[in-house]
This record gives C-alpha cells, structure tokens and sequence, in this order.
C-alpha cells in the first residue's frame, strides 16, 4: 500500500465518522500538536473531529519563577546559564534571558545536556547552570549528563530543574474533562523511554482509547483512524501501540534505572496549573551538590502568581488560543506573553501561525 | 514535547557513536542504550540515541490497518 | 603596514585613513573610478531605468562554510539588482569597524569582495571606512548599495492567478551552514552558504522578461517570507507544494536534528520567479541548463482566493498557512 | 506600535520589519519610489554623468546641537553629491540598530532625515534595516549612499598655480559643537553644529562651472585634511593666509581653552571651491548674496612648489606646513 | 607700533644676528614649543638662530610605569580613571590607556581636576582616580582640587601623581649643556605661579641669559630679541621679564601656600631621563587617603628599563627628533612610542607635523 | 606645559566664576585667588583662574623695546 496508506486511513476516517458524528481527540504531546499542524492533518479531516492540545510542551509548564531565577543566574560575572533554544525567549514573571541578554551576559545554547558538560569543562573558572527542561524523554539524557560529571569528577556544572511527569498531569486532565474526550494520541517518545504499560492507565482507569502513536502524518491518522473507529460499536477501551517501531512494553530499562538513580519524584509547579503532587523529578539528596537552586540559595518553587493569561485553560484543552482575550494583541510570536506563544510548538504559538 | 530523530550507528566510540541522520553524520551519545551496535538504527532526542528502531515493525500499522480493513468487509 | 590591528586613528579621516584605503582598497577594488573618486564617484550612463539598494551586513561569523561578510555583501546587492531585473553595474563599500579589528581580516574581506565583484562583472566606484570604539560594533559591519539599469524589456506586471512560481535552486543552504557554524554544532556532511551572484541567472532569461512578472531573492525569512511578501504585493494568495520545493537531503536532516523550519533560512544564491503559465516551463528549462540552475523548480502557483494567504500542501493534500517568520529561530529540542 | 524599543525580531525581516518599515520609514520618507520598491526601488534618467557616493554615520551623541544623526546622514551625502557637481537625486539609508534602542528616538530620526531630504530636494528611496545584539552595536549608526547626476558644465579640471581657494562659510562649528556636547563642556555661548545641505550653493554656482575646478566638503579631518588632500590631488602646493580663514570667535575661543586646533575639526555645511582665479571673486560675491554664505572667503591659492604641501601663512609672514591630521583630537589642557 | 611690534622685533633680530652669527636658544614650556611651530617663528628668523626644547611637556616625562598603573586601574571594575586628553595616547610599557579602553571601561576626560572630584560625587560605588600631571602651573589646581574632597567629606577621589618641578631638571639641563646655550625662554605660566624670582638661579647661577615669556608671537620673538641682543657687547646674563601681565615677583601666593598645604617634594623619575632628586610633587602624609599608590598598593616608580627612544637626548636639546632611529618609522603621531611623540606639544610631534 | 587662556570676571558665585572667554561664558574656579572681583581680567588654566592680569602692563614688551632700540641710535 506504501504511501496510498494515508489516502486509506483518510477514507476509512471519513466512512467511519458518518456515523460517529461528533469527536474530541486530546493530543497530549507537543511534538504531535506540531506535526498536526506541519501536516496540515485537520485540512484533510472531516469537520466532527475536533483536535485539542494537552500539557505536553515543557518550555509552556515551566513556572514563571524559573525563568526569573535563570535570569538571576545569567547576569552573574561567574555563571553560564546552559539551554535548550526554546527557553530563550520565553517570559519569566517580567522578562526572558533573551531580552535581558546583553554582549556578555547572555545564554549558551546547547542542543544537548553533554554539551553543558562540554561547556563547564572549557570553563572550569565558571559555574555552568544548566536548565534541565523536559519530560520523560528528556530526564535520562539530562540524567546521564550528571553522572558523567560525577565520573568525569567536574564540579562546575549545575542544573535547573523542571523536569515534569506525564501521567500525574494526564489524571488532572481526565478528571475535569469527565468522559467527553473521545480519545487519546498518547506521547510515543514518552513511552519510548517509558513503555507502552505506562500508559496502561488511561483505558483501564479512565476509560478512554488511547494510542501510542510517533509523528509521521501516517502515524497520527493511523491513531486518529483507531480512536474513530473504536467508537463504531460497543468496544471496551483499550491501550493501543501502533509505535512499535521505538516502544516496546517496558521501554528502556537502561534510560529508565538510570533516572531512577538520579532523580526522584517530587510535587511540582505548572504554569497556569499550580502545584501537582508527584509530577515533577527533582536530584536525589546525593547529587544535591549539582542543583542550582541549592547552590544558590534559590526559593522554593510552590507557588505562583496568577496570570492573566489562560494557559491553563488552553492546557486542558478547555478553551482554543483564540478565546484567550490576549492572543494576537499583548501576545504573539513576537513578543509571547504566555507559554503557549514561545514555543513553536505551543497551542497558541501553532495556533497563530497555521489556522488563524 | 520531544523532538527525535532516526539514524543509523557507522561507528562506536566509547560512550558516543558517528550516526548517520538522513546523510548528516552527527556525533550521539550512546549510553542510554544496552550494547549499542554498528548498524543499529537508533532514534535520537537531545543528542542521546534514546532507543534502537526495531526494524521489523516498520509496517507495524499497515498490518492494522489492513486486518481490520479486512475485518469490516 | 606595519600595525596588525584597526585603530581610531584608521578612522580619523587623516593620513591612517588615506594609507588604510590606499593599502587595502584601492589595492583590490582596483579600478579607475575608484581612485579618481574625491567625494562621489562619477559615471556615466544612457537614458534608462535604473534600479538602486542597499544592504547593511552583519553576519555572524565573519568567515563561514562556503563565503565570508565580504562576498555576501556584493552577493546580496548585486541579487537585489538582478531580481529587480537590472544588470548591476556599480557598488558602493561603506565599513564600519571595530578598533581592534585585525588588519589582516579586512585585508581577505576586501580580497573576497573584490573577488566577487569581479566574478558578477561589477565595480565597487566609492566608499567609506569608519571606526568605533572597541566595544561599540562586533568586528565588521558592511553596507553596500547598488546601481543597475533595467533590461528595457522587465516591468514588473500584474500578478495573475495561474502564474507559477519558480524557484532557482535548493533552499536553506546558507541559513543552514551559518546555524551549524555559529552554533559549533559537530556535524559533518557539506553545509556551504549557496552565497553567490545570481545576475547571470537573470541574463539567460533576457528572452523572457516579456513573461516575467516579478522576482524576489528569498534572503532573510528564507522562502516562507519571500512568498508572502509577493502574495501581499500581488494581493493574490499562492499555493505552494511542498514536495516540490528543491531541499537537499542533509539540509532537511540537520533542520530536523535542530528542530528548525528550513523553509524559514535565507538562501544566498537563489531568485524566486513569478512567470505567465504559458512559459514557465520553458523558463524553467533555460535556468536548469546553466550550471548553478540545475535544481530549479515550478513550486506552486498564484491563486485566486480572498486573501494574501500562502498555502503549502503536502503529498498527501494536508494543507496548512505558511506565515512570515516570527522572531527569530533558534535550535529547538524539546 | 506597542512596544517602545527595537528588538531582534525587527530585524529578522519577517513581520516586525515589515510592521517597522511601515510605521516608520514609509511614512516619514513616504514617497512611491521607496513603496513600490522590492528589492531595488527603480527611477528613470536621462543620459548623462552619474555621481555615486556612500558614508556611514556613527556620530556621538545621537542627537547634538544644531541636529542629530539622521540630519548629518542625508546632509552628508547630499554634499558629498553637490560638491562632485551633481544634482543630488536619490539616497539610500542603511541602519545598523542595537537591540534595545528606543522606538521613539528611531521615529525622531527617521523624520529628521525625511525633513532635511526635503530641504535638499532629494528623495529617500531604498532602505535597509538590521538589528544587532544588545553590546553588539552603540545605539544606531547610519549608511547613506546617494546618486546624483552631473552638472553638465563641470568636470574637475587641471589645478594650476593661481587658482584661488575659497571657502564658503565659517568653519570648525561642527567639529566644535560636538566636542562640547560629547565632553559636556560647562560654556555657554552658540556653539551649534553648521550641519546643512549645501546643494544650493553649487547650483548657485552653475554659471561659473568652467572657471570651478574642484569642490570638496571639509568633513572629517577638518580644513586642513580637506586642503590637503586637494593639494595632492592637484600635485601641487597650496598657500593659505590665517587671517582670512572665517572663524567664529566663540569657535576660536573654545579650541583655545580645549587645546584643540579648529582646523582639524569637521564642518558639516561648507565647501572648499578651487576655482580659476579671473572669476574667484565674482564666484565669491556670489557665494556671499546667500542666507548661508555671507561668511565666505578666499583662503589661500594654489602654488608650483617643487611638493603637495599646504603651508599657512599669518599676519606677520611667520609661515609653517599645514599637514593632514594625524590621529585623533582629544582637549588637552598641558 | 601694535601689530608693527612683530615686525620691528624681527627686523631687530636680524640686525643683531648679523653680529652674534650663531646661537642656540631653549624655550623649556612645551606650549612655547607648540606656539613657536603654530607661528612659523623658526620661517621669520634669521638661520643663525636655532631653537631647542627642554623637557618642558609633563605627559613627555611621565614614567612608562606611571601609565601601566593607570591602564590597570582603569581596568577594573570600580575604578574610573580620570585624565587630562593628552594622557589618553601615551603609551607605558606596553599600552595606553586608549588602547586598552573598552566601551565600558575607558578614561574619563577632563578639563579640570575639579570635574574628577565631581565625577566622584556622581559615582559614590566608585573609585574615581584622577591621573594628576603637570608642573607648577598645575599643581595649585590639584592641591585645590584635594582640598575640596576633603571639605566635602569626598573619600572616593584618589590622585595618581606625576607632578614635576621645573629648577631641578633645568640645573640638569645646564650642567650638561656647559655654556653651549645662548639663552632661555622661561616658561610664562610656571612663573605667573611661583614668581619671577624662582627663574634667578639661571643667570646668578648658570651665567644664562634668561627672559620669562607669554606665549603670543610677539612675546617669543620679543624674548628672542632679548636673548641675542644680550650678545651684542660685553653684557652680564640677567632675568628678564616681559610677561609682567601675568608674573608678577613673588608669583600667586595664595596658589603656593596652597601646593605647599597638599604637596611635598621628593625625588622624582622622569622618563627618558631618570630619577631627579626634589624634583617631583607628591601627597602630604595627612593626604595619604587621597594617594592611588598607596591605597591600590602600587610599586614605587624608581627606577625604568632602558628605552631604545632618543627621548632623553630630545628633551635635553642634544639632539634633534629627526636624529631618533624610530622617528617616522616606529614613532608616528598615528602609533606614538616614546612620550614627545604623543603630546601634540612633544617637540617630536611638532617637528613631524610642521617642520618635516 | 601649561596652555592658559585670559578672560574676564562677569559674576562669581563662590568658589567658581562665571568668565568671559573671548565671548564663551565658562565656570571658572576662582579659588586660588586672593579676593577675586567683577570685572577683573583673569588667567585660566585647567579651569583654574591661575592669576589676575595686570592690563597695566599690556605693553610693557613694546615699551621695553622702544627704549632699548631708542638707546641704540
Ligand atoms: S495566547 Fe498567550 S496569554 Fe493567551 S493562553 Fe496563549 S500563551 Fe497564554
Ligand atoms: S621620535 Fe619617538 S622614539 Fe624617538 S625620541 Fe621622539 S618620541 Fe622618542
Ligand atoms: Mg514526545
Ligand atoms: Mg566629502
Ligand atoms: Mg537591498
Ligand atoms: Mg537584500
Ligand atoms: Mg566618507
Ligand atoms: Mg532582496
Ligand atoms: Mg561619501
Ligand atoms: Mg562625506
Ligand atoms: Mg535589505
Ligand atoms: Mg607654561
């Protein structure tokens, strides 16, 4: 079939909504919002489905606090504030490290944790702090970066961490949505480190189809295709894998006790969410001496000022960008107010750019 | 959330290997996976080689889709 | 010379400036225009239309794969004459320069530009040199402006729906080589700037200008903004396909490594052409007959719809907005 | 405009520029040539001798007595244009931005030059604008370029001894206003910057074109570099008498206290004439009916010595060479 | 006679050289130096008459150690150094002080001592270190300048001195010289603060035939008329005054009490030349607070590495600038290496504008 | 060494002065002066009215030679 399978799926997704109808898929990873809108998925959609974006971009949950203390720390003569490009640009309580940057002062921009490391070794006169964003995916990366600073006996590096969960965030989500979300396109990557039973929990708990999927156009129709057409007939919820190609059952064992030796779990803040028991991955008291906020005496991230931004609500896919009263006037790609606007793979950012 | 990428292990390095992404040979590290070999086609995330890409499975879908196509009719 | 480094005094305008123009400028720019130049330079032309630009260029780094600030400072004027369908006649240097800036540098940047001038068959006539404070530029900033006259037969023309749009070559190089250059990425493969002259690329289509509605090179905000700023000059939308659009194979792998949308990365060396149906095709096939035109491409067409909106489909017929570039890009993992 | 500073995004050539170049450039320099233009504005003209001409701007302070950057931008090229004998028509304006700088002094800029263009019948028609990292710049510096076309009766001619040198206004007032602003000198008195176009003094001139020789605007370097550089030019010697050089008492009183020798400092709006000597006093009356002239003089005259020096005589014959300024003019008090 | 002075005072010159022949005359100020040029003096005299310069220039005679302080204070970070124009371009050891500047640390220029102490009231977090150079002339407005920090209660001024005094380096002058010069030109300002009587050792002393001057031309060319005219017939050396305008016997005696109330003498080093005993101002004890040497723990300068410049033989009229192996090859207005090139008065500089 | 300037006294307000420097108002510091006045013609150096000008010997030089040349014929 090759590529004539999208046309397929495209087919049997319309023949089966003929009779669904009406039809609420939560994405919950960022990288699938972007890929759905680079696609353009929903133009060739019957107009029932209606795709919502979850809590799946990092750069968008991190606090506000968070970018205020990165700032702190790049405008100190002794520290290099290490990041993944997103980061830059987005707004802390008052300003981003990309407008408080100056000639000297200003973010290193890594594409990987090791090059943090990198960078601390060429700099062994300064403190590099490293902001350890992500998910799942993510924390054994940012995981084996410490231990090789621990191997490798480099002192210099520190993290930032705002390391986030999936599933404690995904019960939040399904609690408030109470059964009218048709089905869920579950984070591949995620549960390429994690396994495909991580996710185990979203048909058995909460009764809703879910799919792992990756990111190909094909991938994404093939778990809309599954989600649509469980709803023809009276099927039990199930947990589907069509990413078989990266997830198996239980993942990577070795990514997985590696972050299990690094990290452990926390109560975490979100932005425009608030404070999540267990949703965040935070160093053990052994690697304590490579934690920023430790070795700068940072506050305690519990709590945040509320917003007038309703990133919340977008998270939840509760609202679309376009109902937030600041999307297109106080925030836009340009100059991003809130989360969803700095990543380009934020709800509102990929809103802006591809559907207006 | 997580942007990745597949490539495929030229050669092995210690804990890094010379990957092939789509022609581009990059520089991954490896130590995330369990005895990494040349050859492998791994899928790459923040510069680490995250998991091997089990071949086998690359018509994964297609097989769905197609039983349950078949299931209908 | 005898010093290695630009000091205030090269900028005083007294007998350091004279020497500095003399060693470095006068030296490779080497005409007679130039040298007899006082406070403009004179030349002489026939009746016509003349096409006039200018560019500032502040290129980080100052070397990269594939060219330096001095070639892509006559690149970009002499591609912006060209695609205003005039052939490029005279440049202008005007340098803004660090104190502390090794002599040296200047000296392979002048090289360069002279090089490239040469190489697109026109003259830098005039110029000006000053210098700032250490710590008031970053190295070297070039502005270089432009005369032309217009091939007699171009005018730009109503855009039409049904007019193709062609692009001249594979996209993204130069915004991709400069990414991997100023981020160190340790990739290899060959990422080089397409930084070149594209006039003769224009010239060979001298037989078609009757048929040639607009061109555009498709520098800052790469492709993506060149297109909406023809749909917006046409008051047309365009319809782009994206499996169409030239992108060689390690250009689209290191964008995807990087998270970073290609279609948004300047090119150097490339027009996009807007031409009449009728001979587009033909035109298509004049430009992959030359050398550097191998890789051109009908890559979609003006549409009538309400808007100024660019539509890229994909393969499959997904379709989505092609905006103007937001911001700037930077490398993205998450 | 919402934000009141100049981020990268405006210079990322997607939306933010465009939005910039809108508020901004199109609606102070607003004319149709700049709005039509793509990537080259276009303009007819007749055959003829074209001058071509560039300067960047990088004076501090940004805004200073008697005008600000963008007045010394178009007024510089529109002179460097009117002494080659041209008809100053069109410029360019290139801007280097820092990141940082504030919208509003950009806007008061931008309508600085869009005045003082109007003033000197010149239009801005093509433009560029590129933003840099905050340190990566200081505050905004400028690049215009300029094309005009010759007064068909002038062309430069040999230099012979006993040509006059005439110079057209008093002189150092930039140079002098400058110093006091940059180095915040408690002095009252006026002392403002002569900053002006000075293309309607040479078109006053036109009937005497064949017994002008040369023309210069005593920009950087002052007087003496001006002189100077004429003398090589020339391959002759010049001969200047002090006491005729007009010079403000205030002007010469300042330099004194500061150390500072005026002849070295810039003027802004004036013009060095060689001119023939059987009408140098005919050209000199008519320099002198004008609003902006009364000051002119006859300086010195052209000499067949056996070099290219410039020598400076005064009022008791005590006579040295007047040489080319060498480094920079800081106020000295020892 | 008015403006006819000038030329009656050439017009006698030349008559009495057609009898004296020869002679060498000294003007010691640099701003005689520079006026001399500026008027085209040497182009109205008779060739017989040539004219030397003294070490009369204070940036020329700054020790190369006094520079490379002043580059190190000024690079850190809460210092400002504060300087007269001409200081900015001499080169120390290595550097100056221009091209060691950066945006954000670079000299202050100053007019007056008085704007350094003002620059220290606005910069309260800052050290302000004020580069006090000058002879006599000078010296009161320093002293005043100390006077006024201390009244005010200003703790954040510090002078880095170089203050020198004219007898001792002139005794030096003369010794060497062993009658060889015809005269010398005093310099005007250096008397107008310490009086007439300060120049008398030169003729009781050194059998010299000595004029105080102003610096107009026909001040110089009525001092020179003067000097040969003393030539003509069997005359006994004297002092002679023609700047009575300004010098009055005894000087400002306000100006001296001050410098005495502030400033001690102690042996000085003078560059291209060497250590000169009494010939150099420095801090009272009481005023040590305000001394940048002591505060900033300074080496004391006693001693320089020998220079391959000529400036020695420069400033002591043995030799002329063009007889210097680096005039106009290593040693340019453009690229200064030894001090009479720097200062637009050094006799080096003056001679490579006006007289080449 | 020491370039200085004339001028003249036009008020004075403590320590400084307000001066008339050949049609330039500067501040002038006026205090190594003993009694300084309105009106009275001043030397300045480095800001610093170093000394008050005698105006009565403004041609003394020219009174000096004409006596000395006087002599000689
Ligand atoms: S438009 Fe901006 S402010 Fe509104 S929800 Fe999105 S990110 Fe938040
Ligand atoms: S030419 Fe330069 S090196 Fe020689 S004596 Fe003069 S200042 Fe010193
Ligand atoms: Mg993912
Ligand atoms: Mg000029
Ligand atoms: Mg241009
Ligand atoms: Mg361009
Ligand atoms: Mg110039
Ligand atoms: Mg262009
Ligand atoms: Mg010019
Ligand atoms: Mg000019
Ligand atoms: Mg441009
Ligand atoms: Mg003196």
């Amino acid at each position: 079939m090759g590529n004539n399978l999208i046309a397929e799926l495209i087919k049997a997704i319309w023949t089966y909504m003929a009779e669904v109808k009406e039809i609420k898929i939560m994405e919950v990873c960022g990288t699938h919002t972007q890929s759905i809108a680079k696609y353009g998925i929903s133009s060739v959609l019957p107009p029932g489905i209606k795709l919502l974006s979850g809590p799946g971009c990092p750069i968008c949950v991190a606090p506000a606090s968070f970018i205020d203390d990165a700032v702190r720390l790049m405008m100190m003569d002794n520290v290099i504030v290490a990041t993944f490009g997103d980061m830059v640009r987005v707004k802390g309580t008052e300003t981003s490290l990309d407008n408080s940057r100056t000639k000297d002062k200003k973010p290193a921009v890594v594409y990987s944790p090791l090059e943090a490391l990198e960078i601390a070794e060429n700099n062994r006169d300064r403190t590099v702090v490293f902001l350890a964003v992500g998910f799942e995916t993510t924390a054994p990366a940012i995981a084996a970066m410490i231990r090789h600073a621990e191997e490798k006996s480099i002192h210099n590096i520190n993290v930032l961490t705002s390391i986030r969960l999936m599933p404690p965030i995904l019960e939040i989500v399904l609690e408030k949505h109470d059964g009218e979300l048709g089905g869920m396109i579950c984070p591949g990557h995620v549960a390429t480190v994690m396994g495909e039973e991580y996710f185990r929990f979203l048909p058995d708990k909460h009764d809703i189809c879910s799919v792992i999927s990756g990111f190909d156009a094909a991938d994404i129709l093939g778990a809309i295709y599954l989600i649509v057409q469980s709803k023809c007939g009276d099927k039990k919820p199930e947990l589907k894998n069509i990413y078989k190609r990266c997830v198996s059952f239980n993942g990577n064992e070795k990514a997985k006790s590696l972050m299990g030796e690094v990290f452990t779990a926390s109560k975490g803040l979100w932005r425009g969410i608030g404070l999540v028991g267990d949703s965040a991955l935070v160093l053990k008291e052994r690697y304590m001496k490579y934690d920023a906020v430790y070795n700068f005496n940072l506050s305690p991230r519990d709590h945040e000022a509320a917003m007038e931004c309703s990133c919340g609500d977008i998270l939840m896919g509760k609202r679309s960008p376009g109902e937030c009263r600041l999307f297109d006037s106080a925030c836009s790609p340009a100059n991003p107010y809130g989360p969803c606007m700095v990543s380009t793979e934020g709800s509102c950012s990929v809103y802006y750019r591809y559907r207006r | 959330m997580c942007i990745a990428v597949p490539g495929k292990i030229i050669s092995i390095s210690g804990y890094y290997a010379a990957v092939d992404i789509m022609g581009v040979m990059a520089s991954v590290f490896i130590g995330l996976l369990e005895d990494p070999k040349e050859e492998d086609m791994v899928l790459i995330h923040a510069g680490c080689a995250i998991q091997r890409i089990d071949q086998e499975h690359f018509s994964y879908l297609e097989k769905v889709f197609t039983v349950m196509q078949e299931e209908v009719h | 010379m005898n010093e290695d480094k630009i000091t205030l005094a090269h900028g005083s305008g007294g007998i350091s400036t004279r020497n500095l123009i003399k060693d470095i400028f006068y030296r490779h720019f080497n005409n007679q225009k130039l040298i007899d130049g006082l406070d403009s330079a004179v030349f002489e032309a026939q009746s016509g239309r003349f096409a006039f630009t200018t560019d500032s260029f502040v290129v980080k780094p100052i070397f990269f794969s594939g060219g330096d600030i001095g070639k892509l400072a006559v690149c970009g004027t002499v591609n912006d004459l060209a695609v205003a369908g005039a052939k490029p006649l005279y440049l202008s240097c005007g340098l803004i320069i660090e104190e502390g800036f090794p002599i040296g540098a200047l000296d392979r940047i002048a090289e360069s530009m002279a090089r490239t001038a040469d190489a697109s068959g026109v003259k830098i006539i005039t110029g000006d040199t000053k210098v700032v404070e250490k710590g008031c530029a970053d190295g070297i900033f070039i502005n270089t402006s432009g005369v032309g006259i217009l091939d007699k037969s171009y005018v730009t023309k109503k855009i039409m729906p049904g007019d193709d749009i062609i692009v001249t070559g594979t996209i993204a190089e130069h915004g991709t080589a400069i990414s991997r250059d100023r981020y160190g990425l340790k990739v290899d493969g060959s990422f080089m700037s397409d930084c070149a002259p594209i006039n003769h690329i224009i010239k060979a289509l001298h037989g078609y200008m009757e048929s040639i509605k607009l061109m555009k090179d498709p520098t800052r905000g790469g492709i993506a903004t060149a297109l909406n700023e023809i749909a917006e000059h046409a008051g047309k939308s365009i319809h782009i396909f994206e499996e169409n659009i030239p992108i060689r194979k390690e250009v689209q792998a290191l964008n995807e490594l990087l998270g970073i949308d290609p279609l948004y990365l300047a090119c150097e060396g490339r027009a996009v052409i807007v031409a009449d149906k009728a001979e587009s095709t033909e035109i298509l096939a004049r430009i992959r007959v030359l050398d550097d035109g191998k890789e051109a491409q009908i890559i979609g067409c003006v549409e009538d719809a309400e808007n100024t909106n660019v539509y890229i489909e994909n393969f499959f017929g997904g379709k989505r907005i092609l905006a103007s570039l937001e911001g700037n890009m930077l490398p993205r993992i998450c």
